[in-house]
């Protein structure tokens, strides 16, 4: 068995994601840790996983060492299925074709929502961040997982700006705004793994990370959570979980 | 004012184009002709891939500015855009240099001081308004949006209910640009071009566009186009004028011809991140002003670069 | 000079109309006359006229001798530029990329609308008859040229039904329906060249064909025609064009 | 009653479909399993062009009734269609049996007759009409059809005013067939579908479609299909069923593979228009009901013009 120090926090982010996914899915998964784990998956669990990426891309296999820069470069496309226009790809979405939105994040809040637009006022921000991509189209067309550094400035009440909704406000919210279908599913961390209570839409652990404590995870979270008595531990990465991902990342480009 | 062209102007603009069968193949230091200040430019590609890097660098050797520009994503073909002034305006859905290097400074310097506009919309909104101008329609229906500040911020767009259904809707504006600059792999001296691999959003682009600018890794004969017509992607009657420029995507990546010239974008985002108005100074002056000639710039990017770059761009078709 | 005897009616519709072409044009062609026309003119006068069909195709040149038997046909894509979707190629027409749109047709009206759906009563018709295909399309979105037989029973003063739209009722209600752009442009027939007024947007000969009285042109037309005092009279066919036609169509598919 | 199915029966119907990666080889007699009396179909190809004739042929002799058919121009087969009670609705813009041979008797008689129903839209309408069934939006926005009585038929589409533009728009309604049936040159065993030369409005109808089946001149490794993904058509995960079916478009022609059997065309078209009815019973009885396989009807055609069609076929690529 592994043990805390022989694996980085992003590794663990990484495996532990892969394993939500079950072999036959859709994915369409982000590049970074989402497009890693996606790859890892199809190598250990899934060998029939279908990845989609967001620059027109169907069922590839990404070549180990050779992880593209983004999900629209060439690298993607490697014994792809099918090769099609970006808009293509996102309105298999919107059709209803993909199982699972997979995405990182850099802000979220108690229902899920991310922020990648901006921090402080959208009219005049501290700072500008990059913007939704596909971020939005997949949050509000599918089933979410997202992959992301747990830390208090990024697991927010309410996030200054809703870039890709989650549950919007909670309870039926989202499907009031106009997106009946999909919906954040699950939130991975380095310290634990988040589901969304049926009803009121809100942010919930479901199991914590191995060495993990409840008041460690609610010290880096702004917003109160609530624990079940009788709260699992995720199973710490296996040794063929950890090589096989090394092997896909040698530079360590995603997995520092 | 709606951002839309009534169908009026659009149907009287593109019957006043030359759509007949000519030859149209100009130098690339004639392209900026073809492209007035305060233009509205479509760019094709996305990220690093297929930008029309040549083009760009033709425009701002040119002096063009206010540009608004539009890409489906957009990265350091947008920092030079608005680092040399060309444009303050761009509609995108994500804007940084590449997921490799975080936040662009030249972005945020530009926006933040409100030099500069960026102007969000999601991936598949900025698809679906190409779409609508190429179709010759006001707009298309979408869904994603809906719910998020992405469209708190966008009023050009108009939520509906829709007439069959009851659904709340999203009706994304049609953008037909000015000029739409695209680069590919091969077209015919007619502009007969053909596109491998990752299309993105160029198809629907040079169609919704009033004027289409090519760059090409090689000019064919039309017989070569014509033996396989289904592999054309773009008819020769949509567009304005060809440069044949082998690497015109550098230091961006042409799908089957090269990979992203990596070590020559991680010295421009070291340069003008450190410094997103002296570097982009110097960055623009020494491979954007100095060089004759765009062979000058790959030389200035490197021989071993190019090559290293072209291996890794041919290996897709190895795997 | 060829007299009215050396050609058949059909030649010399498929002659007249391809003169209606000028070089350099876009042209979408439907079946018949209309493919067999622009293709005589790309072998005479326009080298460079692009020839559009509703199947899919930019820019074909077909081959003597192998005429489709539709516009939906392989035999369509010869040594074409292009060959893409046919919604794709129908909405080329609604942007506006096509110069001329140029049909056959069954029934016309003063207004140049179209019948090709039903004789009698829509609800119990007398005859239900193939369709629009793309008839209506093309006439809704650009200039027409139509080339048809001259019948009374064709030429009526109002069709049964407006399957592909001319001027509708005359003067702005096309425009005020929703269309626009193009319109009835040019009737050709074997007795006569029609074009348009300008205001009432009524059909009105501008040229008789050789031999043609304006007795005979009004009596085989349902409606009343003002006749120009100086009206003048289309050039017969030449050698050439009959001999290059007769080489397209050597089986008389269409000409007969 | 909207002809458009709500977004959520939409989203549910699609993820009730086992979209995993799955070998869906069928032999032609199973295919009439996939598809129920009564259920909406869609078409593929054109007039006579890639159409699905071998899998029409496998519904007839199901004796499949009740079907609801829509193709953007439709020729024998719907006749076929009609003529064996397999259908008694059609939704196409042209309905006959071929420019060549005048108005169809067939449709004719059942048309007139009350039979059966055959809904007319502009080619254009239904082309947006499976587009909108594709992209998962109620609608599309298209100007054709409006100010003529084509629309003046068609209750089931909504004339708006552009809430951006003020222009008069018509919106045609999504058109989701619970089955698709499509022929193509070749596709992998997971459904991977190429299609070469003249796609009509094949892409759309596949993805819009609540079931596929395709049949295919032949089946190819999965390995062919990845070494160029961009000739991939359709996506494996929108095909439930696949049947290798050389000539599959028999008489029909399938691009550049054979062109149609004229001589059993004109056959077909002598004897149903002489007589619709008994016509039609004699051609059933012998072309569709006798054979005791698709080889056997390919055999009745007969090997000369099997073979003529097919070295026509294959001369598009010699010019």
């Amino acid at each position: 068995m592994t043990h805390k120090s022989d694996y980085t926090a992003a590794e663990l982010l990484a495996i532990l994601s892969a394993r939500q996914l079950k072999d036959g899915m859709v994915v369409f998964a982000g590049v970074g840790i989402p497009l890693l784990a996606a790859t890892l998956a199809q190598r250990l669990h899934c060998p029939g996983l279908t990845i989609l990426f967001e620059g027109g891309v169907i069922g590839a296999f990404v070549e180990p060492g050779k992880l593209p820069p983004s999900t629209n470069d060439q690298r993607c496309t490697v014994r792809a299925n099918m090769v099609l226009g970006s808009a293509e790809v996102l309105l298999l979405l919107q059709r209803g074709y993909v199982d699972v939105g997979f995405m990182g994040g850099a802000q979220i809040d108690q229902y899920g929502n991310l922020n990648s637009s901006f921090i402080g006022d959208p009219k005049k921000p501290k700072t500008r961040l990059p913007g939704t991509g596909g971020g939005n189209d997949i949050a509000s067309l599918t089933n979410m997982i997202v992959a992301m550094k747990h830390e208090k400035r990024r697991f927010v009440e309410n996030v200054d700006f809703i870039t890709s909704p989650g549950w919007i406000k909670g309870n039926d919210t989202r499907r009031k705004s106009g997106l009946p279908a999909g919906g954040m599913f699950r939130v991975v961390t380095e310290l634990a793994v988040f589901g969304f209570d049926e009803k009121t839409r809100r942010m919930k652990p479901l199991a914590l990370n191995l060495g993990v404590s409840r008041a460690q995870v609610q010290e880096n979270t702004g917003f109160p959570l609530e624990f079940d008595s009788d709260i699992g531990v995720t199973e710490p990465p296996t040794e063929q979980e950890l090589s096989t991902l090394r092997v896909l990342d040698p530079e360590r480009l995603y997995i520092a | 004012m709606s951002v839309v062209k009534p169908y009026d102007k659009l149907r009287k603009d593109l019957s006043a184009r030359d759509r007949s069968l000519r030859e149209k193949v100009v130098a690339l230091e004639d392209v900026a002709s073809f492209v007035r200040d305060g233009d509205s430019v479509g760019i094709g590609g996305s990220t690093m891939s297929r930008t029309p890097m040549a083009l760009i660098w033709a425009l701002i050797r040119a002096r063009r500015k206010s540009l608004s520009c539009s890409r489906c994503i957009i990265s350091s073909d947008g920092d030079l855009l608005f680092g040399s002034g060309a444009s303050d305006h761009v509609i995108t859905s994500w804007f940084s240099q590449g997921i490799l290097w975080g936040v662009s400074k030249v972005m945020r310097h530009h926006v933040e001081t409100g030099k500069a506009r960026f102007e969000e919309w999601s991936h598949l909104a900025i698809g679906m308004r190409f779409r609508a101008g190429a179709m010759g329609v006001p707009f298309m229906p979408i869904r994603p949006m809906l719910g998020s500040d992405v469209l708190a911020q966008r009023p050009e767009a108009k939520e509906i209910d829709c007439p069959f259904t009851g659904e709340k809707l999203l009706l994304v504006p049609a953008l037909n640009p000015d000029v739409a600059l695209i680069h590919v792999q091969r077209c015919d001296p007619y502009g007969n071009a053909q596109i491998d691999g990752l299309q993105f959003m160029d198809i629907d682009l040079a169609m919704a566009a009033n004027k289409v600018i090519l760059t090409t890794e090689r000019i064919v004969s039309n017989d070569q186009i014509r033996r396989a017509p289904d592999q054309t992607k773009i008819p020769f009657f949509a567009v304005d004028a060809i440069v044949e420029v082998p690497y015109g995507s550098a230091p961006h990546e042409c799908y089957g011809v090269y990979e992203p010239m990596m070590k020559h974008m991680e010295h421009y985002v070291e340069l003008v991140n450190k410094d997103p108005v002296g570097g982009m100074k110097e960055y623009l002056d020494k491979y954007v002003f100095a060089p004759k000639s765009w062979a000058e710039f790959l030389d200035l990017i490197g021989l071993e670069e190019v090559l290293t770059a072209s291996r890794a761009g041919k290996s897709i078709y190895d795997a």
